[in-house]
């Protein structure tokens, strides 16, 4: 049943990886986030979720319903969200005082620091 | 308006946050106080409770034309485009209006189809509005004074 | 941003976003929410703030420095786990106590797991409102000094 | 308990620290103190994990598999120590390196962040919460690496973030594809069912997003871009925390997972980690030859030690796979004990080298090995700091690295790999040769230019001094300590490379039953095969 | 009862749908910024607030009440001033009128021929 | 629907959501197209602004059929966020023009 | 008393400076009398030492790596040990003087003495590792004294090669001697097992690497370049290394694993051709040379080639007399070469002449030893050269090779020695004008000179004081296989009856006489053949230095080439390979097809959101619209969530996506204009580099997803979250209870991002930046400087 999700994920690491790959440092900073997003997908999906089901314990219930999403892939993906917030949100700003002090934004530039 | 809010606060609070009880209200209502407090007095004193009846009939008026104009407007989607007069026109304000009082105007204004607040002009003295189509410029302009601007009076003044 | 429509709706929406970051928080532990949401509905709040009325302004109304806020819920979350490993057991284990208050037909059971989703609540408020408050008060100076 | 202060101190004191914005006088104190009662720390568990056993501490009271389990073994045990070590000196070596703005825009909290994440990433249990203390780290790396913002240090990081987010993006992948496969990240437990997987292929599939991942953490070859490019740009303080410690963490996951893990197609595992070493040694030190630059020359150095980690570390699984399952041949021992025995000599060393390079840009202001020299006449003490620990760097005998050398390339050689044992002996001749490239260059020869300041008068000399001169102590105490410590390391390679008592440590006896009665209800299938 | 409830609340669905749907076909099809926002944004808003109506018909309990109130209040009041701003912001920066549209006054910038660059 | 497709596929209410997410779907793919195609940066701000709309939508509709309270919670907190983000745009728009 | 007088040098090393400091004259002349000490302490052992087994101490140090301090003192390392005690000794003593005012006389002490424990260490230890350990000490002690004028470039330059040459025989050595244990059953060099050496399919490895070792150290072709370079070295430490001492190591090794390695053709020979290649290079090379410490060093080289070869030829005999007598001669004429230079400020023996009335003991010393090095009657030196003919003559297989290459090797020494040793104090100078002389030299500079050269006359006339005993005992240590051995070293019955090494020995010292009178002509014939110099193995080290630091600097270029956008693919690529091929082996595509065959259109009305929103968002020409499309994907995947029971996380991805959103925009202000700068070319690559990538990680998910698994650790939360953490939503429970140290760590994560973004744009580099900003609180200052 899953399968184009497991295509949807390869689609989006590939855009990630795709964007990675260009000289824009915009586009760089694009790339992280979309392989980001590729990744807490993956954890998500490979865990194989359930349409309608969320691990909730309805009221009255000692136990959520089964059968029931993972809740410790979600509790997994909701981490790894906020993680990639706070490293997005840093390199967001990091690209810009990057492009701002060194004056470009072709990462071809970016060349004095390795020789 | 202060008080509203404040009510409103502890209504959602006792809401969602389990039995609709009056404890529960009343916790709502403190913590509601705290952050109105805490993020400073900005609005009105609160000053009415006669206007609540004009506050319902707003209510009312807005739910029908939103209805109404959305079927307005989904005719305006799907019939033939050169059919359509869209305009852009100045709808002179009252005077003294409020900042209250042309946010809400606007809000409704926008809300309802067929009618979007481009901008306010100057020191609230008129309002920009787009309209989807206009059969009669002033027609249009009366509609909006006398449909929302009216009413949004009669519930603030 | 200088449109009073936006003002207005802010002055508004400002309190209904706190309070709705606050149930967010409180009723994480048995519904959808936490206090990461809380706290991004917060920042989320005064990020409205700043965009309206500028990044002065919206300090002035959260008062406190979000530096400080950021340590204040990291230690909240920090020493949450702390009165469990004081009492011999693992550090982070949940304490609670149920409290009978008046007017509410059930008890509520209160524990250190919710004081740490509140230090997270806190944490993320600061963080959050550091960043954009930052950046805004950033970019004033940028276009005010250039 | 005493597995969880490694991270909760350093943590605690790091949120003081931001919640003391501003006051930096009271940061620095705390800083001092946190770090020197994380050496406390650490030397008590140690002691503890040493005469008691394993330390384990279920966080949240929550048994493993279900909660996150601190262990405290005696490798992670002396990394933690390894850690608190570098991590007060550095301190130390701050007051005089780092200067005030730094300071007051939070060197402390991201410092002892960055420690309590890297301590965190010793001592988990489980293999997401190592994948939360591997981005903790990273992003107190990224933020110190960035601190004050000139043009190379916003290059250098640039890269460096890219290509270690790329890393945590694999790292993550893995995890979600070892957890959907497995259903379960606790490393003991993993353990168990990774055993419990029929198709060795399909473990070492499962495996291969890891590895890579932690490859790259590990700056190992093709892998290790990020390093060079950015080193060498922070001021010293930070460069040598980064230096000693981050790459370090990489492999001890790689020794960690492999070892209590991936154990189904060892001498593949073995034999790619081999390759990855002897192209890692190799392709660094060349790199460092071709560097004008003290901290460049170290930072490719580091790249370059790395692969002999990983020698041990191959060789030992290599070993391993090709015999029968049930021993656990000495050779492998020897080999993984060699790593371990590098990876501490190494971690003091590299640390104080940096910190070194640190003093000698405080002294003269730059670098690079062009505009440097005579400093033997000029700051003979600090020449013969770095002489000592270059030399131990570069395995002359008796120093710290020379142990690890041998023990490495005995057990090479016992195990038949000669073509990386080869190869390590080679290089160990070119890193010789370029630590006495600095030597020649800065410390021997005549001052560059005239109007050089006059030695030891830059500010904070004593507070760089100190921990030079501490870590110099424990660099000879690792040599001269040898035998105790070689046992040590045999001990810990033992441990390793018999995971049992680390398993029975964490996992109850009757904990798989438990999970099936506890169960209940049953989840949606994790495989989702219909 | 139950059965009216039913019946409300997949005529709702229904109908919120398709108003959501319009707001689609509005988006692509109208000629210009302002046009396309008012379908976008109206249709929009009504189809999702018929949706969340049909919650409330379905659940009937208060705290779905006032869930659903919620939302719709928090999109009624929302919704207007995110497509003011936008509307402003687009109509100050000279983004294009379809050419039938009649102006009485011309304010603040007049609408340039071309697209603005982004 | 193999997997635990909620309600069963005799339910009426099954086929309901079908045909009502099959609607919104086609909603959020014209509006993608506005998205990718502009042509104006306001252009594509609406076009969010309704795929996040439709997504609520979404979100209500299956707390619908799924008999899930709990859901209606997060179009509450969705609503008033996503306000933010077009609201940011706008100041995008605006300043654009005054710096 | 091994270890003991161990202990004492390095702790004399150590003090030497603070000796030196205390009082230069007297603390010098303490450092200095301690190696005779333990000279005369080894002296007093030599009975023991001599009979049987030697002396054998051992302390147990790392038993399980195979390292104990084991030491053996025999008749080998006896010998050794009185060499560097008593040279060493004088060797200080003369530095005491010759650097009398020089401001590092201590350190210089320090070091030379420290080498002197290194080698001592080296000739005692018992022990594979032990014995590498002094090995490589004393190559890293001689670096530094070669180094010592390190102001001079060309010193720096040859300490560095003498390092690298030694340093590279030393690693093979480490190979070579680790191996050797694991060969020989035995870490104990006395205790290896020479019959599994034999027999071990090592050999050749353990033999050659071996060898590797001590050529480079004792400076045996193609290795010899880096000795005649060191001569850099101040005096003292040429005298010391380079004559008596650490060259002799490569040939102490050789001789000391003899015993084990040997009676291999594959070593014998080698040894021999080697050693006579440098034996008569060496002697021809010392001719070629203009200064005195150059001509010596090349005959240093000469020397060594011979004793490897003796052991070579299996001649224990001729190279222990050899040895001993080349210490003695060659010694001293070092420091006396070294007083002349510093004397005079020439180096050119040519330039320098009439010294014996200047300095009639120095003259005489080193006349005595000049005469030792030609062979004369009835000095140590003849006595050995007739040894040295008379193996090479009676040698079964090489007779003729060996002696030709002996005799011709005697003739040139005999020239060398006329040159270094006799012309400057019995000839006038060439230049004609008086030799300039700052001073006679003291008491200090004399004594180890004449000591040295009455050392020479004492083993010719009385080989049974000191040389006879010394020598018997090298050779029961070298061939202990052979029955005792009956030395004779009586001069007068070497010269009588004259057998042929006598008149080879005597026509030496003629025609080596007659090549000195001629030397100019000598000189004008050879020149042609420096043509050599260009291919020599002098220029194999510079060009292999050459060649691996281009080599460096090669791969750096390519490897690390600064270039972000080729790091990335190379790791992308990296992945992909690795994680591709590790999963293609187990790939079960029928069980994936499984999955496709119950796709519904649900699913793929969203992989069409997801693809529209996540092309959208790469094709995007703008960055504002790029950033709409990212919010479009966030969007989807937040619906997603919520559709497959996740509301948590649909919420928090909505709340993450705006703030994110927010961000970008307010930065965007200052983000560089969205530009296509790839080519063509570049882009299709990377386009199918991403497709590959994105490929194997869909494979895997899917693999991931076909396979399933046991059941998950989740079921317990689930059952666990109200009864044992209070909570309805499991994955709160979980976040803030069951791994609520997670989400500790998570939030560090945030509050770190938090102060990384405020830094990065508060804290900035430069004045002019600080000037124009201000700040939350301008109490913080910004860098004024860069990095610290
Ligand atoms: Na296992
Ligand atoms: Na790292």
């Amino acid at each position: 049943m899953m399968l184009t999700l497991a295509a949807s994920i390869g689609l989006l690491f590939a855009a990630g990886a795709y964007m990675l790959m260009r000289r824009s440092l915009v586009k760089l900073v694009v790339g992280l986030v979309l392989l980001g997003q590729a990744a807490n997908l993956l954890i998500f999906v490979a865990s194989g979720p359930l349409r309608g089901r969320p691990p909730l314990v309805e009221p009255g219930e000692q136990v959520p319903p089964p059968p029931f999403t993972d809740p410790l892939a979600s509790a997994l993906v909701l981490t790894a969200i906020v993680i990639s917030f706070g490293i997005a949100s840093y390199t967001i700003v990091l690209i810009k005082r990057a492009y701002q002090d060194i004056g470009t934004d072709d990462l071809t530039q970016y060349n004095t620091t390795d020789r | 308006m202060s008080l509203g809010i404040n009510l409103l606060l502890a209504l959602l609070w006792a809401s969602i946050i389990g039995p609709f009880s009056p404890a529960n209200l009343g916790v709502g209502f403190v913590f509601g106080y705290i952050v109105l407090r805490v993020v400073g007095g900005r609005g009105n004193r609160p000053r009415y409770v006669r206007q609540v009846l004009a506050t319902l009939s707003l209510a009312l008026f807005t739910a029908v034309e939103i209805v109404l104009a959305n079927v307005r407007v989904a005719y305006y989607t799907v019939s033939r485009l050169r059919n359509l007069n869209p305009a852009v026109l100045t709808v002179p304000l009252e005077d003294n209006a409020t900042d209250t009082e042309v946010t809400l105007l606007a809000i409704l204004v926008t809300l309802t189809p067929g009618t979007l607040t481009l901008d306010v002009i100057g020191n609230n003295e008129a309002m920009l509005i787009h309209f989807m189509h206009v059969d009669d410029r002033t027609e249009a302009i009366k509609e909006i004074k006398d449909g929302f601007e009216r009413r949004i009076l009669e519930v603030t003044r | 941003m200088n449109s009073v429509i936006f003002r207005s709706s802010t002055i508004v929406l400002l309190p209904f976003m706190l309070v709705l970051s606050i149930v967010v928080l409180l009723r994480g532990h048995n519904e959808p929410g936490g206090g990461f949401v809380g706290g991004l509905l917060a920042a989320s709040g005064f990020a409205l703030h700043a965009m309206a009325f500028g990044h002065v302004s919206a300090r002035k109304t959260l008062r406190i420095d979000p530096r400080v806020l950021i340590g204040l819920g990291l230690i909240i979350a920090t020493i949450s786990g702390l009165p469990a490993a004081f009492m011999g057991k693992a550090y982070l284990k949940g304490l609670w106590v149920e409290l009978n208050a008046p007017g509410f037909p059930d008890p509520l059971k209160v524990g250190t797991p919710l004081a740490f989703d509140i230090g997270v609540y806190l944490l993320v408020l600061g963080a959050a409102f550091l960043m954009i408050v930052t950046l805004e008060e950033y970019r004033h100076d940028a276009n005010t000094g250039s | 308990m005493l597995a969880t202060l490694p991270i909760l101190v350093p943590l605690t004191a790091s949120a003081l620290c931001l919640a003391l914005w501003g006051r930096v006088a009271a940061q620095q104190v705390v800083a001092l103190l946190t770090t020197l009662s994380m050496v406390i720390n650490a030397v008590i568990l140690l002691n503890a994990v040493l005469t008691d056993g394993l330390q384990v501490a279920a966080m949240g009271g929550w048994a493993a598999p279900y909660g996150i389990t601190l262990v405290a073994d005696p490798l992670g045990a002396v990394m933690v120590l390894l850690t608190a070590v570098c991590g007060l000196a550095i301190a130390i070596f701050s007051l005089g390196g780092v200067n005030h703005a730094r300071w007051a825009h939070g060197h402390a909290a991201l410092m002892l962040a960055m420690l309590g994440a890297i301590s965190g990433a010793f001592v988990s249990g489980d293999l997401f919460n190592i994948y939360v203390w591997f981005e903790l780290m990273l992003l107190s790396s990224f933020v110190l690496l960035t601190l004050g913002g000139e043009r190379a240090q916003l290059e250098g990081a640039i890269k460096y973030v890219t290509l270690n987010l790329l890393s945590s993006m694999v790292f993550l992948s893995g995890v979600g594809l070892v957890y959907a496969s497995v259903g379960t990240l606790n490393l003991a437990d993993l353990a168990i069912r990774f055993d419990q997987i029929d198709d060795p292929k399909r473990a070492t599939a499962l495996a291969a997003p890891l590895l890579v991942a932690f490859a790259i953490k590990a700056a190992a070859f093709p892998l290790f871009f990020w390093l060079p490019a950015s080193y060498h740009t922070p001021p010293p303080a930070v460069s040598a925390l980064f230096a000693g410690l981050l790459t370090k963490v990489g492999v001890y996951t790689l020794i960690r997972v492999t070892t209590l893990v991936f154990d189904q197609e060892r001498v593949l595992i073995g034999d790619s980690i081999i390759i990855a070493a002897g192209l890692t040694m190799s392709s660094g030190v060349l790199g460092a030859m071709s560097q004008n630059d003290i901290r460049r020359i170290l930072s490719f150095h580091i790249v370059s030690q790395i692969g002999y980690m990983l020698m041990g570390l191959g060789i030992a699984l290599h070993v391993m796979g090709d015999g029968d399952p049930e021993v656990i041949p000495e050779i492998a021992v020897l080999a993984l004990a060699g790593a371990v025995f590098y990876i501490v000599h190494h971690i003091v060393v590299k640390t104080n080298l940096f910190l070194i390079a640190g003093a000698i840009h405080a002294e003269r202001g730059t670098d690079q090995l062009d505009k440097l020299g005579g400093m033997v006449r000029t700051h003979p003490y600090l020449a013969a700091l770095f002489i000592f620990s270059a030399l131990s760097l570069a395995g002359i005998p008796v120093l710290s690295g020379f142990w690890a050398k041998v023990v490495l390339v005995r057990a090479g050689l016992e195990a038949g790999t000669y073509g990386i044992v080869a190869v390590s002996l080679a290089v160990s001749l070119l890193t010789l040769f370029s630590m006495m490239k600095i030597w020649t260059k800065a410390f021997w020869g005549t001052p560059a230019s005239d109007n050089e300041p006059p030695p030891g008068h830059a500010p904070g000399t004593a507070a760089r001094l100190g921990p030079i001169v501490g870590l110099a102590c424990i660099t000879l105490g690792v040599a001269l300590a040898a035998p105790w410590i070689y046992d040590f390391a045999v001990l810990t390679a033992e441990s390793l490379l018999d995971p049992t008592e680390y398993i029975a440590s964490v996992l109850p006896p009757i904990a798989p039953a438990e999970a099936q009665t506890l169960s209940g209800p049953t989840s949606g299938n994790p495989g989702g095969a219909p | 009862m139950t059965l009216f409830w039913d019946i409300a609340t997949v005529a709702l669905v229904l109908v919120g749908s398709f108003f959501a749907t319009l707001a689609g076909v509005g988006i692509i099809r109208m000629p210009d910024l302002y046009m396309r926002m008012q379908s976008a944004t109206k249709a929009g808003t009504l189809g999702v607030a018929c949706l969340a109506a049909a919650g409330a018909a379905h659940f009937r309990t208060s705290s779905v009440l006032i869930e659903v109130s919620l939302v719709i209040l928090f999109l009624f009041a929302t919704a207007p001033v995110a497509s003011h701003l936008i509307a402003r912001a687009a109509f100050g920066a000279g983004t294009p009128l379809w050419d039938r549209t009649t102006r009485d006054h011309d304010h603040g910038a007049e609408p340039s021929p071309t697209e603005p660059g982004e | 629907m193999n997997d635990a497709m909620i309600p069963p596929d005799g339910d009426p209410t099954h086929w309901l959501f079908l045909v009502a997410a099959a609607i919104l779907g086609l909603g959020i793919l014209a509006s993608f197209f506005r998205l990718i195609k502009g042509p104006s940066l306001a252009d594509r701000v609406v076009a969010l602004d309704l795929i996040g709309y439709l997504v609520i939508g979404v979100m209500i509709l299956l707390s619908v059929v799924t008999q899930r309270e709990s859901f209606l919670f997060v179009p509450v907190v969705a609503a008033i966020i996503l306000f933010l983000g077009t609201a940011a745009f706008a100041i995008y728009l605006e300043r654009r023009e005054h710096t | 008393m091994t270890a003991s007088a161990l202990a004492i040098l390095i702790v004399t090393a150590g003090l030497a400076p603070v000796l030196c400091r205390v009082s230069r004259r007297f603390g010098s002349l303490v450092v200095a009398a301690v190696p005779l000490g333990l000279g005369l302490w080894f002296a007093s052992a030599a009975g023991d030492a001599l009979t049987g087994t030697g002396i054998v101490q051992t302390w147990a140090w790392l038993p399980d790596l195979g390292l104990n301090l084991a030491f053996k003192v025999d008749g080998l390392s006896l010998t050794f040990a009185l060499l560097i005690c008593f040279i060493g000794a004088g060797v200080l003593l003369y530095t005491t003087s010759y650097l009398a005012d020089h401001p590092r006389l201590g350190y210089f002490m320090s070091v030379l003495t420290g080498f002197m424990a290194a080698m001592l260490g080296l000739v005692l230890a018992d022990n594979v590792i032990l014995l590498f350990v002094f090995w490589e000490l004393t190559s890293i002690t001689s670096f530094l004294l070669i180094g010592f004028d390190y102001e001079r470039e060309r010193a720096r330059w040859a300490a560095t090669q003498a390092l690298l040459t030694t340093g590279l025989g030393g690693l093979s050595l480490l190979a070579g001697l680790l191996l050797l244990g694991i060969a020989g059953g035995s870490w104990t060099i006395s205790g290896l097992d020479t019959q599994r050496v034999l027999e071990s399919d090592l050999y050749v490895a353990i033999a050659v690497l071996v060898m590797l070792g001590s050529f480079t150290k004792s400076a045996i072709f193609p290795f010899h370049y880096w000795l005649p370079n060191a001569m850099e070295a101040p005096s003292p430490v040429s005298a010391l290394l380079h004559s008596a001492t650490m060259v002799k190591a490569g040939v102490y090794l050789l001789a000391r694993l003899h015993p084990t390695l040997g009676g291999v053709p594959m070593w014998d020979n080698t040894l021999a051709l080697l050693g006579g290649v440098t034996m008569v290079a060496g002697a021809y090379l010392a001719l070629r040379q203009h200064q005195l410490k150059k001509i010596l060093a090349y005959s240093t080289v000469s020397s060594l080639g011979t004793l490897v070869m003796f052991i070579g030829l299996d001649a224990a005999k001729a190279a222990a007399t050899y040895l001993l007598a080349h210490a003695m001669f060659k010694g001293c004429l070092f420091l006396v070469a070294g007083t002349l230079t510093k004397m005079s400020g020439q180096k050119d023996p040519e330039k320098l002449g009439g010294l014996m009335a200047r300095s009639p003991i120095l003259g005489i010393a080193s006349l005595l030893a000049a005469l030792s090095m030609a062979g004369m009657f009835p000095l140590i030196g003849f006595v050995s050269k007739e040894v040295m003919l008379k193996a090479g003559i009676a040698h079964p297989e090489y007779s003729v090779a060996a002696t030709a290459g002996i005799t011709v090797s005697a003739v040139l020494t005999v020239t060398a020695a006329v040159i270094v040793g006799v012309r400057p104090f019995l000839l006038r100078p060439s230049t004609g004008t008086d030799v300039q002389w700052k001073a006679a030299p003291g008491w200090r500079q004399l004594t180890l000179p004449v000591i040295l050269a009455i050392g020479g006359v004492v083993a010719g006339l009385a080989p049974a004081a000191f040389a006879k005993p010394l020598i018997t005992g090298m050779v029961n240590a070298i061939d202990p296989a052979g029955v005792p051995h009956e030395i004779k070293l009586d001069w007068l019955k070497l010269l009588y009856p004259p057998t042929l090494a006598t008149y080879l020995s005597l026509g030496a010292l003629a025609l080596g006489t007659v090549i000195f009178l001629g030397r100019s002509t000598y000189r004008t014939l050879t020149a042609p053949a420096d043509a050599l110099n260009a291919v020599g193995p002098a220029r194999g080290y510079d060009g292999a230095l050459a060649g691996i630091t281009t080599l460096a600097s090669i791969q750096t270029r390519i490897v690390q080439n600064g270039s972000l956008q080729i790091y990335v693919r190379v790791m992308l690529l990296t992945v992909a390979t690795l994680v591709g091929l590790a999963l293609s082996r187990s790939l079960d595509f029928s069980a994936m097809l499984e999955l496709a065959r119950t796709v519904t259109t649900f699913e793929i009305m969203l992989l069409l959101a997801l693809t529209a929103a996540t092309l959208s968002s790469i094709l995007q020409k703008t960055a504002l619209a790029t950033i709409a499309c990212l919010s479009g994907v966030g969007f989807t995947i937040a619906m997603l969530f919520a559709l497959y029971g996740a509301p948590d996380l649909a919420m928090t991805q909505f709340a993450v996506e705006t703030l994110m959103l927010i961000i970008f925009v307010f930065v965007i202000f200052h983000l560089p204009k969205y530009r296509d700068l790839s080519r063509r070319a570049f882009r299709l690559l990377d386009f199918g580099l991403a497709g590959i990538f994105g490929f194997t990680i869909a494979l895997f998910v899917a693999a991931v997803l076909a396979t399933g698994g046991p059941p998950s650790i989740a079921d317990f939360h689930a059952a666990n979250s109200l009864s044992g953490g209070y909570g309805r939503n499991v994955v709160n429970v979980i976040l803030v209870d069951f791994r609520a140290i997670d989400t500790l760590g998570e939030i560090f994560v945030i509050g770190v991002a938090g102060i990384g973004v405020y830094t990065m744009l508060r804290l900035r580099a430069g004045p002019a930046a600080q000037a124009s900003e201000p700040s939350i609180d301008s109490s913080e200052p910004s860098v004024g400087e860069g990095t610290p």
